[in-house]
C-alpha cells in the first residue's frame, strides 16, 4: 500500500472526537469531563494537521497551534473554576452540581 | 511502514482514549490522555507537522496535563461514585454518539476515497532551501513565518487570551493560593 | 393640506398626551391637583373636538383634515391622520366621555390618584389616535397603545379578580392583534405602502389585487382582531370579566369606546380592503352576530352581577352593529355607526350609574339592592331613562340605530332581521328585570342606610348623558348625514372587485323580488 | 294648524310635573296635569272644527331618520279616523285626570302619577296623530312604557312591578311582529308613510300584503291583549284604578284596533289576514268572557271583560266593518272607563278592598257609584238603545255576514258578558255588606266624571254615530239591517242580566252549589285555564334556566372560557414539561446538545445531499 | 492580496483601534490594582467607562477607514462597526450596573472591570473578524472572560455552579464549532471567510454535503452562544447563578456578537450553499426557541430565570430574522440593539432590587415596587412592554421589522407562529407588571435602597433609548440597512 489514506486520519479524528463526547457524557468526575473536552480538541487538531497535509499548506498547523493556546488558557481558567466549585461544595461529582434547575 | 506506524499509534490513541472514558479514577484518565496525546504527536510527525508535534508534547502532554494532575492531586479526587442520576445521558447518549460517529465516518470515507495518501515526508516546504536539510512543510521555520506574517493578528491576540487565563485563574483561585 | 385644520385635529390628539405627561409630573401628595388637571385637560380636548365638528365640512363624504407626515422614512411609515364623518363622531364620543369618567372617579378613586388620571388621559390619547390614523402601521400602534392604559386601569384599580381580568383582556386582544399585524405587514409588502388611502386607490385602480385565498386570509386576520375587540360571539368571554373587575371609568371607556375600535376597524378597514371576502363571509358573520345578539341577551338575563349583565348586554348590542355592517345596505351601515355611538352613550351611562351605586353600596350583586327608587329617586330616574334607551325605546338614541340596522338588514336579508329582532324582545326582559330587582321592591335596610341621591358632581355626569340620549333619539339629523356620506363611500368601495355580487337594489326592486319569491 | 300642540301640551305637563313636581303643591300639580290635558282637548276641538276632514291633513315637522333612500319624517296627520281617536283620547283622558284628583289624593308619589299620566297622553296622541308607521310606533312604544310605569306605580310591591314587566315584555313580543311588519312594508313599498304605502297597496301582491297584515296582527295582539298575548292585561290591574280605566280599558289597549283599522288598505287586499283578525278576535272574546264568569276580584272581572270586548272590536275590523270596530272602541271607552272608575270608587270607598266576596249591599252606602255603574253595565250588556247596543249590533251583523258561526259565538259571548257584569254588580251592590270596612261615598271630583260617563254610556251610541261619520273613510259594503239578528243578540244580553240577578241578586247559594257541582271545571276557569302557569313553565322557566345552566354556566363558562383558560393551562403544562428537561444536570444538557447537533446535521446533510443527487 | 508583507500598516492599527484601547486599558487596570487603594474602587469603574467610551469613539473612527486589514483577518465595515458599537454599549451599561453591585458584594473591582473590558474586546473582534480563526479566538476571549465573570462571586454556590456549567458546556460546544472549522478548512482549503465564499461561489465547488456538515457543526457552537434551542439549556441556569450585572451582560453582549458571526458566516460566506437548508434549520431553531423560551418562562418564579427563558425566546425571534436571510439582516441588527437596551434595563432592575447577596430575585419580591419606587417601576414597565412588543417601544419595532422580513421572504407561517408566541410571552412579562403595580409591597421592595446614580443611568438611558427606538427607529434602522455585509 502506498501510504495511508487521508480518510484514515480523519476517521481516527472522528473516533477520538466521539470518544471525547462520550467521556463528557458518561464521566461523573468534573476533571475527567474536562479532560474529555481536551480529547475532543486533540481530535480536531488531528483533522487540522491532516487537512494541512492534504492541501499541502501550512495554515492547518497554525490553526492547531492556536487551538493549543486556547486549550491551555481554557485549562487554566477551567481548573480554577473547578477549584472554586470544589471549595463551595466539596464534591467533584458533576451530578451533584445541579442546584440551579427548572 | 507508514501504514504500520499509523496503525500502531492510531490503535494506541484509540485504546488510550477509550481508557480515558472508561476509567473511573481521574488520574488514570489523565494518564491515558497523555498517552493519546503522545501517540497523536507521532501521527503529527507522520503528517509532516514537526513543530506541532513538538508543541503537542511540550505544551499539551507536558504543561497542560501536568496542570490537570496537579489539580487532581490538590483536590485529592478519588474514584467517582456512581449515582443513578441522569440515566438519560446513557440511554440517549450512546445511540446518538453511535449515530454521530457513523455519519461522520461515512462521509469522511466517501469524501476522501483514495485521493492523496499520506506517507512520511510527503509534506515538503515550497520555500527555497536555507539549510542543509530539506525542510518539512510543518517545520518551525515555516510555521514561524506564517505566524508572524499572515497570522500576526491572531498571534498577538492570543496574548490577551493568556492574560485572561492568568487573570481568571487569579481571580477565582486566589484564596486557595493565599 | 390645510395646516390650520390639521393642527386642529392634532390638538385633539395632543392635548390628552400633554395631559398625560403633566399628570405624571403632579406631586403624588396632591391628588386634588391630579383630578383637576385631568378634568381641565379632558375638557380642553372635548372643546377641541367640538371645534373639529364646527370646522368639519358636512357636505363631504371623504377624509378631511388630512395630515400626512413621514414618520419612519426607511419603511415608509407615515404619521397620516384624518377625520371622516364616522371617525369624527367616535372621536367626539371619546372626548365627551373622558371628562365624565374623570368626574365619576372623583371620589371613588382614592389610591394612586395621579397614575389613575394619567392612564385615563393616555387612554384617551390612544383611542383618539385609533380613530384618526390613516396609516395602517400608525393604526396598529394606537391600537396597541390604547391597550396598555386600560390594562393598568383594570389591573390596579379594579375589584377582586382584577388581575385575572386584566391579563385575560390583554392576552385576548394581543392574540388577535398579532394576526392583524401579520396581515398589515403582508399588505405592506404587496402594496409597498402602509397608507390606507393609497392602498384603497391601488385596489380601485387594479394596481393591487389579491387572489381569493389571499384576500380571505387577510380579511380573516383583520377580522379576528377586530372581532375579539367588538367582541363578537364566541370571542367575547374576556368582556364580562374585564367589565366586572374594571373601575367605573375603565368600564365606561372600555364599553363605550374601546369596543367601537373593533367595529370601526371592521367598517373602516376590513370591508373596503377586502370586499370580496367580506361578502363571502357576510352570511357566516351575520349568523355569529345574530347568535351574539340572542345569546348575549339570554346570558345577560341570568347574571347575578350588574356589571356582568351590562357587559353581556354589550355583546348583544354590538351584535347589531356587526349585523348592520354586514348587511351591506346603506341603512344597515348607517345604523351600525349610529348604534356604535348610541351604545357608547347609553352603556356608558349604565356603567356610570352602576358605578355610583357601587360607590354607595360597595356591591355589584343585584341581590344586595332593592328599593333604591324609594331612597334615590333621581338616580333611579336616570337609570330608568338609560335602561329605556338601552332597550331601544323610540325617542331615545338606541332606537334609531337598531331600527336602521334592522331595516337595512331587512332590505337585503329579511330572515336575518327576524332572528335579530328577538334580541329586541330579550333586551327588555333582562334590563327591566334588572331594574325591577335593583330599584323596585321593598327598601332593604342596607340600601336605606347607604344609598343617597345624586350630588351635583354626579348630576354633571348624568345630565350630559341623558341629554345626549334624547338628542340622538329625537334629532338624529345632527349626526346621520355625515355618517351617511361615509357609509355610502364604504358601500361603494365594498363593491369593487365583487363582480358576482348583485347590485344593491332599491326598494322597488326589492319588492318585486320579494313578490317573486313568494 | 299646529297639530304638534296637541301632544306637546301633555308633554309639557309631564316635564313640569316630572322635574319640579316633588316641590310643587298638589293644587299646582293638578292645575298643570289637568290643564294640559284639557287644553289639549280644547285644541283638538278647535283643530277639528277648523279642518275639512274629508282629506287627510298632514304636517311635516322635521326629518327624523334619514339614511340613503330611507327617510322618515316626524309627521302628524289628521283625518276622520284620527279625529275620533283624538276626541276619545283627550275627552276620556280629561275625565280620568279629573277623577284621579280624588282617587289619588291619599297616595304617595302624587306628582309622579300625574306626570306619568301626562306622558301617557303625549304618547297616545302621538300614536294617533302619526302620519307614518314609525311615528305611530313611537306612540305605540311610548304608551307601553307609560303602561309599564303606571302598572308598577306601587313599585315597592313585587306583584305590581312583576305585572309591569310582564306587560312590557309581552307587548314587546307584539312589537316584534309590528316592527317586522314595518321592515317588510318598507322593503316592499320603500316608505313608511301611510299615504305612500296605502297608495301602492293595490299593486302589491296579495302574499306580501297578507304577510304584512299578519305581522301587524301580531303587534295588535300584543297591544290589544288578544290571544295568545292577552295575559298581561289582567295582571295590569295592579296599577291604580284610573290607570286601568284610561290605559287598560279606554285608550291604549284599543291602539291595536286603531292600527288595524288604520291599515285597512293593506287588509282589504289581504282577506286571509282579515279573516285571521276576525278569528283571533272572536276566540279572544269568547275565551276571556268565560274566564270573566268566575273571577272574584272586581277589577279582574272588568279586565277580562276588556279583553273580551277588544275581541269584539277585532271581529269588527276582521269582518270588514272597520267603522263598527271603531264605534265599539268608542262606546267601550265610555262604559268600560266608567266600570273601572266605578269600581275604583268602590275600592276607594272600601279603602282598597277589591274582592267582591267582601262587598255586597253597597247600593245604599255609595248610591252614586252604584247607579252610574248600573248604567255602564246595561251598556256593556247591550241593552237596546244604550251605547253598547249599537256598536255590538253593528259588529255582530258584520260577523254574521262574514261567517255565521262568529255571530253565534259572539252572541253567546254577549250573554256571558251581560251575566258576569251583572254578577259583579249584584255581588257588589246587592245583598248585605260582607266586609268590615266603613264604606263612604267618593268626593265630587270622582263622581262628576262618573256621571258624565254614565250619560255617555247610555246616550253615546246615539249621540255619536261613528259609522256614519266614517262612512266615507272606510270602503265598506253595506250591511243589511236584520231585525232577527238584533233580537237574538239583545235577548242574549237580557237573558244574561236576568240570570245574573236570579242567581246573585236573590239566591247566591245557587252559585256556590253550581260551583261545587262542576268543581274541576270551575277551578280550571277560576285559575284562568292555567295559561299563565303554562307560559311560565313552557316558555319563561326553560328560557331562564336554559340561559343560566346551558348558555352561561355551560357554554360561556364551561366551554368557551374553559377553552380559553384551558389554552392557558395547556401552555403551562407544556411549560412544566419543558421544565423537566431543565434538570440542572450538566451531562443531560450535553446530551441535548448532542441530540440537537445530530438533528441539525441530519437536516442540513439531508437537504444538501438530496440537492447533490439532483 | 498583498499578504506577503509581514508587518502591518498604520491603517491596520486604526482598524483595530477599539480592541487595542480595550485591551490596553484592561491590562492597565490590572497594573493599577495594587496602586489604587481598594476604597477608591469606583476609580476602576470610571476608568473602564472611559475606556469603553473611547473604544466606541475608536470604532466609529475606525469606520472612517473601512476595509480589510491584517491580511484579511479583520474587516471594518458598517456591519462590524454596528456590532462593535453595540457590544461596547452593552459594556458601558454593564459597568454602570456594576458599581453598586460590586460595592454591595464587596468584590474586587479591578479584575472585574479588566475581565469585562477583555470580554468586550473579544466581542468586538468577533464582530470585525473575517477569518474563522480570528472568530474562534475572539469567541474564546469573550467566553473565557465571561466564564470567570459568571463565577466572579467565588464564595457563592450559585455563582460557581453557573460558571462551571457555562464553562463546561461552552467548551463542549466550542469543540463542535472547531470541528466545523476544521471541516471547512479541509473542504475549501481556507478559513478566511472571503476566501471561503469565493471558493464556494467559484468553479471548483466543494461538496455541498461536506460544507453542510461543517456548517451544522458550526451551527451547534454558535447556536449555543446565542442560546438558541436546542442548545439553550445552559442559559437559564447560568443567568440565574451569575451575578446579575454579568447575567445582563451575557444576555446582550456575547449574544449580539455571536449573532454577528452567524450573519457573517451563514448569510454571507455560505450563502450559495445555505439557501437550501437555512430556512429549515433556522426556522426550526426559531420555532423551538420561541416555544421553549416562552412556554418555559410561563412558570418561572425567579425573575432572572424568567428573563433567561425570555432571552431564549428572543433568540428565537432573531432566528426568524436569520431565516429571512438578506431581508432579515437589518431586522436582526435592529432587534439586537433594541433587545440589548430592554434586557439590560430589566436586569438592572433585578440587580437593584435583589439586595446584598442577591436574595430577592423571585417574582413575589417585585410586589408593590411601584408604590415604593415608582420611577424604577415605570422604567421596568417600559422594558417589559418592549419585551412584549407593544408599539412605541424598540421591542415592537424590532419584532415588526423581523416579521416583516419573514413575510417578505414568504414565511408567513413562521410570522404567525412567532407573533402568536409573543402573545404567549406577554403573559409572563405582564406578571411582573401585575406584581409591581397590583400587589402590596413585599419585603424586598420595602427594603429597596434609593436608586444609585450608576444603576439609575443604566435604567433611564435604556428606557429612553427603548422609547426612542420605538418612536424614531429610522436612525438605527438606516444604519443597519446601509451596513449590509461586505461580501
Amino acid at each position: 500500500m502506498d501510504g495511508i489514506p487521508i480518510s484514515w486520519f480523519l476517521t481516527l479524528s472522528a473516533i477520538l472526537f466521539a470518544l471525547g463526547v462520550a467521556g463528557f457524557l458518561f464521566r461523573r468526575n468534573i476533571i475527567t469531563v474536562f479532560m474529555s473536552i481536551e480529547l475532543m480538541l486533540n481530535a480536531v487538531n488531528l483533522s487540522f494537521i491532516t487537512f494541512s497535509y492534504k492541501l499541502q499548506k501550512v495554515d492547518g498547523h497554525l490553526l492547531a497551534f492556536f487551538v493549543m493556546v486556547v486549550a491551555a488558557a481554557e485549562a487554566a481558567v477551567g481548573l480554577a473554576i473547578i477549584l472554586t466549585v470544589f471549595k463551595n461544595r466539596s464534591t467533584l461529582n458533576i451530578d451533584d452540581i445541579d442546584t440551579l434547575k427548572n | 511502514m507508514d501504514v504500520i506506524l499509523f496503525l500502531i499509534f492510531a490503535t494506541i490513541a484509540v485504546v488510550c482514549a477509550i481508557n480515558v472514558v472508561v476509567q473511573t479514577h481521574p488520574i488514570s484518565s489523565a494518564l491515558s490522555l497523555v498517552g493519546v496525546m503522545g501517540s497523536l504527536a507521532v501521527l503529527y510527525l507522520l503528517l509532516g507537522a514537526e513543530f506541532i508535534a513538538a508543541a503537542q508534547v511540550i505544551v499539551y502532554a507536558g504543561a497542560i496535563m501536568v496542570l490537570f494532575i496537579f489539580v487532581i492531586m490538590l483536590l485529592n479526587a478519588g474514584a467517582e461514585v456512581k449515582k443513578g442520576q441522569s440515566t438519560m445521558a446513557l440511554f440517549l447518549g450512546v445511540p446518538l454518539l453511535a449515530g454521530l460517529l457513523i455519519v461522520m465516518c461515512w462521509y469522511l470515507q466517501s469524501w476522501f476515497p483514495i485521493g492523496t495518501t499520506v506517507h512520511f515526508g510527503g509534506f515538503q516546504s515550497t520555500a527555497p532551501h536555507t539549510g542543509p536539510l530539506a525542510q518539512s512543510g510543518g517545520s518551525a521555520h515555516e510555521v514561524g513565518i506564517a505566524l508572524f506574517t499572515r497570522y500576526l493578528l491572531p498571534f498577538e491576540v492570543t496574548s490577551v487570551l493568556i492574560l485572561i487565563a492568568i487573570l481568571g485563574a487569579i481571580v477565582l483561585a486566589r484564596k486557595e493560593i493565599d | 393640506m390645510n395646516l390650520a385644520a390639521a393642527f386642529q385635529m392634532l390638538s385633539v390628539l395632543v392635548v390628552p398626551l400633554i395631559g398625560f405627561i403633566a399628570a405624571m409630573c403632579v406631586p403624588r401628595s396632591r391628588p386634588q391637583n391630579s383630578r383637576s388637571l385631568a378634568l381641565v385637560m379632558s375638557l380642553l380636548a372635548f372643546l377641541d373636538s367640538l371645534q373639529l365638528i364646527s370646522k368639519f365640512d358636512r357636505t363631504q363624504g371623504g377624509e378631511q383634515f388630512v395630515l400626512d407626515l413621514t414618520w419612519i422614512p426607511s419603511v415608509d411609515i407615515h404619521f397620516a391622520t384624518s377625520v371622516n364623518g364616522v371617525s369624527l363622531w367616535l372621536i367626539v364620543l371619546t372626548t365627551f366621555l373622558t371628562p365624565l369618567c374623570v368626574l365619576v372617579s372623583w371620589n371613588s378613586i382614592q389610591s394612586r390618584v395621579k397614575e389613575f388620571y394619567a392612564f385615563l388621559l393616555l387612554l384617551e390619547f390612544g383611542l383618539v389616535g385609533v380613530f384618526l390614523a390613516q396609516d395602517l402601521f400608525l393604526f396598529y400602534v394606537f391600537w396597541e397603545v390604547s391597550l396598555v392604559p386600560m390594562y393598568f386601569l383594570v389591573g390596579i384599580w379594579g375589584h377582586d379578580r382584577r388581575i385575572y381580568a386584566a391579563v385575560k383582556f390583554f392576552l385576548y386582544t394581543m392574540a388577535g392583534s398579532m394576526l392583524m399585524l401579520v396581515a398589515i405587514i403582508y399588505l405592506y409588502l404587496q402594496a409597498h405602502t402602509f397608507s390606507y388611502t393609497k392602498i384603497l386607490e391601488m385596489l380601485s385602480r387594479g394596481d393591487l389585487s389579491f387572489t381569493a385565498g389571499e384576500q380571505m386570509l387577510l380579511f380573516l386576520a383583520f377580522f379576528v382582531a377586530f372581532a375579539i375587540k367588538v367582541p363578537l360571539f364566541p370571542l367575547h368571554t374576556w368582556l364580562p370579566d374585564a367589565h366586572v373587575e374594571a373601575p367605573t371609568a375603565g368600564s365606561i371607556m372600555l364599553a363605550s369606546v374601546m369596543l367601537k375600535m373593533g367595529t370601526y376597524g371592521i367598517m373602516h378597514f376590513c370591508v373596503p380592503l377586502f370586499p370580496r371576502s367580506a361578502h363571502t363571509c357576510a352570511p357566516w358573520i351575520a349568523v355569529l352576530a345574530i347568535i351574539g345578539i340572542i345569546y348575549g341577551a339570554l346570558v345577560a338575563m341570568v347574571q347575578p352581577n350588574m356589571k356582568k349583565l351590562v357587559a353581556y348586554s354589550s355583546v348583544s348590542h354590538l351584535g347589531f352593529v356587526v349585523l348592520g355592517i354586514f348587511s351591506f345596505s346603506q341603512a344597515g351601515m348607517d345604523g351600525a355607526v349610529y348604534q356604535m355611538l348610541n351604545h357608547g352613550i347609553s352603556t356608558g351611562a349604565l356603567f356610570a350609574i352602576v358605578g355610583l351605586l357601587y360607590e354607595r353600596r360597595h356591591s355589584l350583586e343585584i341581590k344586595d339592592f332593592g328599593g333604591v327608587a324609594t331612597v334615590a329617586p333621581w338616580l333611579s330616574t336616570a337609570f330608568l331613562i338609560t335602561t329605556l334607551a338601552s332597550i331601544g325605546l323610540p325617542l331615545l338614541n338606541n332606537f334609531v340605530g337598531e331600527f336602521l340596522v334592522l331595516q337595512g338588514t331587512a332590505m337585503e336579508h329579511y330572515q336575518w332581521t327576524i332572528y335579530a329582532s328577538i334580541g329586541v324582545i330579550l333586551s327588555a326582559c333582562y334590563m327591566l328585570w334588572l331594574y325591577q330587582r335593583v330599584f323596585y321592591g321593598e327598601v332593604n335596610p342596607e340600601v336605606r342606610s347607604h344609598i343617597s341621591d345624586l350630588i351635583p358632581r354626579e348630576w354633571a355626569v348624568v345630565i350630559p348623558l341623558v341629554v345626549m340620549m334624547v338628542w340622538m333619539g329625537v334629532y338624529s339629523q345632527s349626526f346621520l348625514p355625515t355618517v351617511g356620506k361615509v357609509t355610502a363611500l364604504v358601500l361603494e368601495q365594498s363593491k369593487i372587485n365583487v363582480p358576482e355580487r348583485v347590485q344593491i337594489h332599491g326598494p322597488r326592486a326589492g319588492s318585486m323580488e320579494a313578490a317573486n319569491a313568494r | 294648524m299646529q297639530l304638534w300642540l296637541i301632544p306637546l301640551l301633555p308633554l309639557a305637563g309631564f316635564l313640569i310635573n316630572g322635574i319640579l313636581g316633588r316641590r310643587l303643591p298638589k293644587s299646582l300639580i293638578n292645575a298643570v296635569a289637568i290643564g294640559s290635558v284639557v287644553l289639549s282637548f280644547g285644541w283638538v276641538l278647535k283643530t277639528l272644527f277648523g279642518l275639512d276632514l274629508n282629506t287627510a291633513h298632514t304636517e311635516h315637522y322635521f326629518t327624523w331618520i334619514q339614511s340613503g333612500t330611507l327617510s322618515i319624517g316626524c309627521d302628524f296627520s289628521v283625518d276622520r279616523l284620527t279625529a275620533v281617536m283624538l276626541l276619545v283620547v283627550t275627552g276620556i283622558g280629561s275625565l280620568i285626570h279629573i277623577y284621579s284628583i280624588g282617587y289619588m289624593a291619599h297616595e304617595g308619589g302624587y306628582y309622579r302619577f300625574f306626570a306619568y299620566l301626562n306622558l301617557f297622553m303625549f304618547f297616545m296622541l302621538v300614536l294617533v296623530l302619526g302620519a307614518n308607521y314609525l311615528v305611530l310606533f313611537v306612540g305605540w312604544e311610548g304608551v307601553g312604557l307609560c303602561s309599564y310605569l303606571l302598572i308598577g306605580f306601587y313599585f315597592d310591591k313585587k306583584f305590581a312591578t312583576n305585572a309591569g314587566n310582564k306587560a312590557f315584555i309581552v307587548n314587546r313580543v307584539g312589537d316584534f311582529g309590528f316592527s317586522l311588519a314595518m321592515f317588510y312594508i318598507f322593503r316592499t313599498f320603500g316608505s313608511l308613510d301611510f299615504a305612500t304605502v296605502f297608495g301602492q297597496t293595490a299593486g302589491a301582491s296579495e302574499a306580501t300584503l297578507t304577510m304584512i297584515g299578519l305581522l301587524l296582527l301580531v303587534g295588535a295582539c300584543g297591544k290589544s291583549a288578544q290571544l295568545p298575548l292577552y295575559v298581561w292585561l289582567p295582571d295590569a290591574m295592579a296599577g291604580p284604578t284610573p290607570v286601568s280605566a284610561l290605559i287598560h280599558a279606554a285608550t291604549m289597549v284599543t291602539a291595536g284596533v286603531y292600527m288595524c283599522a288604520r291599515s285597512f288598505p293593506i287588509y282589504t287586499h289581504a282577506p286571509a289576514a282579515m279573516n285571521a283578525i276576525a278569528v283571533v278576535g272572536i276566540a279572544t272574546a269568547f275565551f276571556a268572557a268565560t274566564i270573566g264568569l268566575a273571577q272574584t276580584d272586581i277589577k279582574k272581572v272588568f279586565a277580562y271583560s276588556t279583553v273580551s270586548q277588544l275581541g269584539y272590536m277585532f271581529v269588527g275590523v276582521g269582518c270588514g266593518a272597520f267603522s263598527a270596530g271603531i264605534y265599539h272602541l268608542m262606546t267601550h271607552a265610555f262604559f268600560k272607563a266608567l266600570l273601572f272608575l266605578g269600581s275604583g270608587s268602590v275600592i276607594h270607598a272600601l279603602s282598597g278592598e277589591q274582592d267582591m266576596r267582601e262587598m255586597g249591599g253597597l247600593r245604599t252606602k255609595i248610591p252614586w257609584t252604584c247607579w252610574t255603574m248600573f248604567c255602564a253595565s246595561i251598556a256593556i250588556a247591550g241593552v237596546p238603545l244604550t251605547s253598547g247596543y249599537f256598536s255590538k249590533e253593528a259588529i255582530l251583523a258584520a260577523a254574521n255576514q262574514h261567517a255565521p258561526w262568529m255571530f253565534w259565538l259572539g252572541t253567546i259571548t254577549a250573554g256571558m258578558t251581560a251575566f258576569y257584569v251583572f254578577r259583579a254588580w249584584c255581588m257588589t251592590f246587592l245583598g248585605t255588606y260582607r266586609g268590615h270596612h266603613h264604606p263612604h261615598e267618593s268626593p265630587p271630583s270622582m263622581l262628576v266624571p262618573l256621571a258624565i260617563l254614565a250619560v255617555l254610556s247610555i246616550a253615546g251610541g246615539l249621540l255619536f254615530k261613528i259609522p256614519t261619520f266614517l262612512a266615507t273613510f272606510f270602503p265598506e259594503h253595506e250591511v243589511p239591517e236584520d231585525f232577527t239578528l238584533t233580537l237574538i243578540a239583545s235577548s242574549a244580553g237580557i237573558i244574561g242580566i236576568l240570570l245574573a240577578f236570579l242567581i246573585y241578586g236573590f239566591k247566591p247559594s245557587i252559585a256556590d252549589a253550581f260551583a261545587r257541582a262542576v268543581k274541576p271545571l270551575y277551578t280550571f276557569v277560576y285559575n284562568k285555564y292555567y295559561v299563565d302557569e303554562l307560559y311560565d313553565n313552557v316558555i319563561v322557566k326553560p328560557v331562564v334556566n336554559g340561559s343560566r345552566v346551558v348558555l352561561w354556566k355551560g357554554f360561556d363558562a364551561g366551554l368557551i372560557d374553559a377553552i380559553v383558560n384551558g389554552t392557558g393551562t395547556r401552555a403551562r403544562n407544556l411549560g412544566s414539561v419543558l421544565r423537566l428537561i431543565q434538570s440542572g444536570n450538566i451531562r443531560s444538557y450535553a446530551t441535548w446538545v448532542l441530540l440537537g447537533s445530530l438533528g441539525v446535521i441530519a437536516v442540513i446533510v439531508g437537504i444538501a445531499s438530496s440537492g447533490g443527487m439532483r | 492580496m498583498h499578504a506577503s508583507a509581514g508587518f502591518f500598516s498604520p491603517v491596520d492599527l486604526v482598524r483595530f483601534l477599539p480592541e487595542i484601547i480595550l485591551t490596553v486599558v484592561g491590562t492597565f487596570l490590572m497594573v493599577l490594582d495594587p496602586i489604587l487603594h481598594k476604597r477608591s474602587s469606583h476609580a476602576f469603574g470610571h476608568l473602564s467607562l472611559l475606556a469603553l467610551i473611547a473604544a466606541m469613539g475608536g470604532s466609529i473612527y475606525a469606520y472612517t477607514e473601512p476595509g480589510k486589514s491584517f491580511n484579511d483577518m479583520l474587516v471594518v465595515d458598517g456591519f462590524a462597526t454596528f456590532f462593535r458599537v453595540l457590544v461596547i454599549g452593552v459594556g458601558i451599561f454593564t459597568v454602570l450596573l456594576s458599581y453598586r453591585f460590586l460595592e454591595r458584594e464587596d468584590a474586587e473591582t479591578s479584575e472585574y472591570h479588566a475581565l469585562l473590558l477583555f470580554s468586550v474586546a473579544g466581542q468586538c473582534m468577533m464582530a470585525a473578524s473575517n477569518d474563522l480563526i480570528m472568530i474562534f479566538i475572539g469567541l474564546e476571549i469573550s467566553s473565557i472572560s465571561s466564564y470567570v465573570l459568571a463565577g466572579y462571586l467565588r464564595d457563592d454556590k450559585r455563582s460557581s455552579e453557573s460558571a462551571l456549567k457555562y464553562f463546561l458546556l461552552g467548551s463542549f460546544a466550542t469543540a463542535f464549532f472547531l470541528y466545523g472549522v476544521a471541516l471547512i478548512y479541509g473542504s475549501t482549503g481556507s478559513v478566511n471567510l472571503s476566501e471561503v465564499r469565493r471558493i464556494i461561489t467559484g468553479p471548483d465547488v466543494p461538496s455541498p454535503v461536506f460544507i453542510g456538515l461543517a456548517a451544522a457543526l458550526m451551527f451547534v457552537g454558535l447556536g449555543f452562544k446565542v442560546s438558541a434551542a436546542p442548545f439553550q439549556m445552559w442559559a437559564p441556569d447560568v443567568y440565574q447563578g451569575a451575578p446579575t450585572p454579568v447575567a445582563a451582560f451575557l444576555s446582550a453582549g456575547p449574544k449580539a456578537a455571536a449573532f454577528a458571526i452567524f450573519l457573517r458566516i451563514f448569510t454571507t460566506a455560505f450563502e450559495p450553499m445555505s439557501i437550501a437548508w437555512q430556512p429549515v434549520v433556522f426556522g426550526g431553531a426559531a420555532v423551538l426557541s420561541m416555544t421553549i423560551g416562552n412556554f418555559a418562562a410561563l412558570l418561572q418564579s425567579n425573575v432572572k430565570r424568567m428573563l433567561a427563558y425570555s432571552s431564549i425566546a428572543h433568540a428565537g425571534y432573531l432566528m426568524v430574522a436569520l431565516t429571512a436571510r438578506d431581508n432579515g439582516t437589518p431586522a436582526a441588527m435592529f432587534y439586537l440593539v433594541a433587545y440589548a437596551f430592554m434586557n439590560i434595563g430589566a436586569f438592572a432592575v433585578v440587580a437593584h432590587l435583589s439586595g446584598k447577596g442577591e436574595r430577592y430575585q423571585t417574582l413575589d419580591d417585585f410586589a408593590g415596587l411601584a408604590q415604593k419606587q415608582p420611577l424604577t417601576a415605570a422604567m421596568l414597565t417600559i422594558f417589559m412592554l418592549s419585551l412584549i412588543g407593544v408599539p412605541l417601544t424598540g421591542g415592537f419595532f424590532g419584532k415588526f421589522y423581523i416579521f416583516k422580513a419573514a413575510i417578505e421572504s414568504k414565511m408567513v407561517w413562521l410570522s404567525v407562529f412567532g407573533l402568536l408566541n409573543s402573545a404567549v410571552g406577554a403573559f409572563y412579562y405582564l406578571r411582573v407588571l401585575v406584581m409591581m403595580y397590583m400587589h402590596e409591597p413585599s419585603k424586598a421592595s420595602s427594603e429597596v435602597e434609593p436608586l444609585p446614580w450608576g444603576l439609575g443611568t443604566a435604567l433611564v438611558l435604556p428606557a429612553i433609548a427603548t422609547l426612542f427606538l420605538g418612536i424614531f427607529p429610522s436612525w438605527v434602522l438606516d444604519f443597519a440597512r446601509s451596513a449590509t455585509l461586505l461580501k
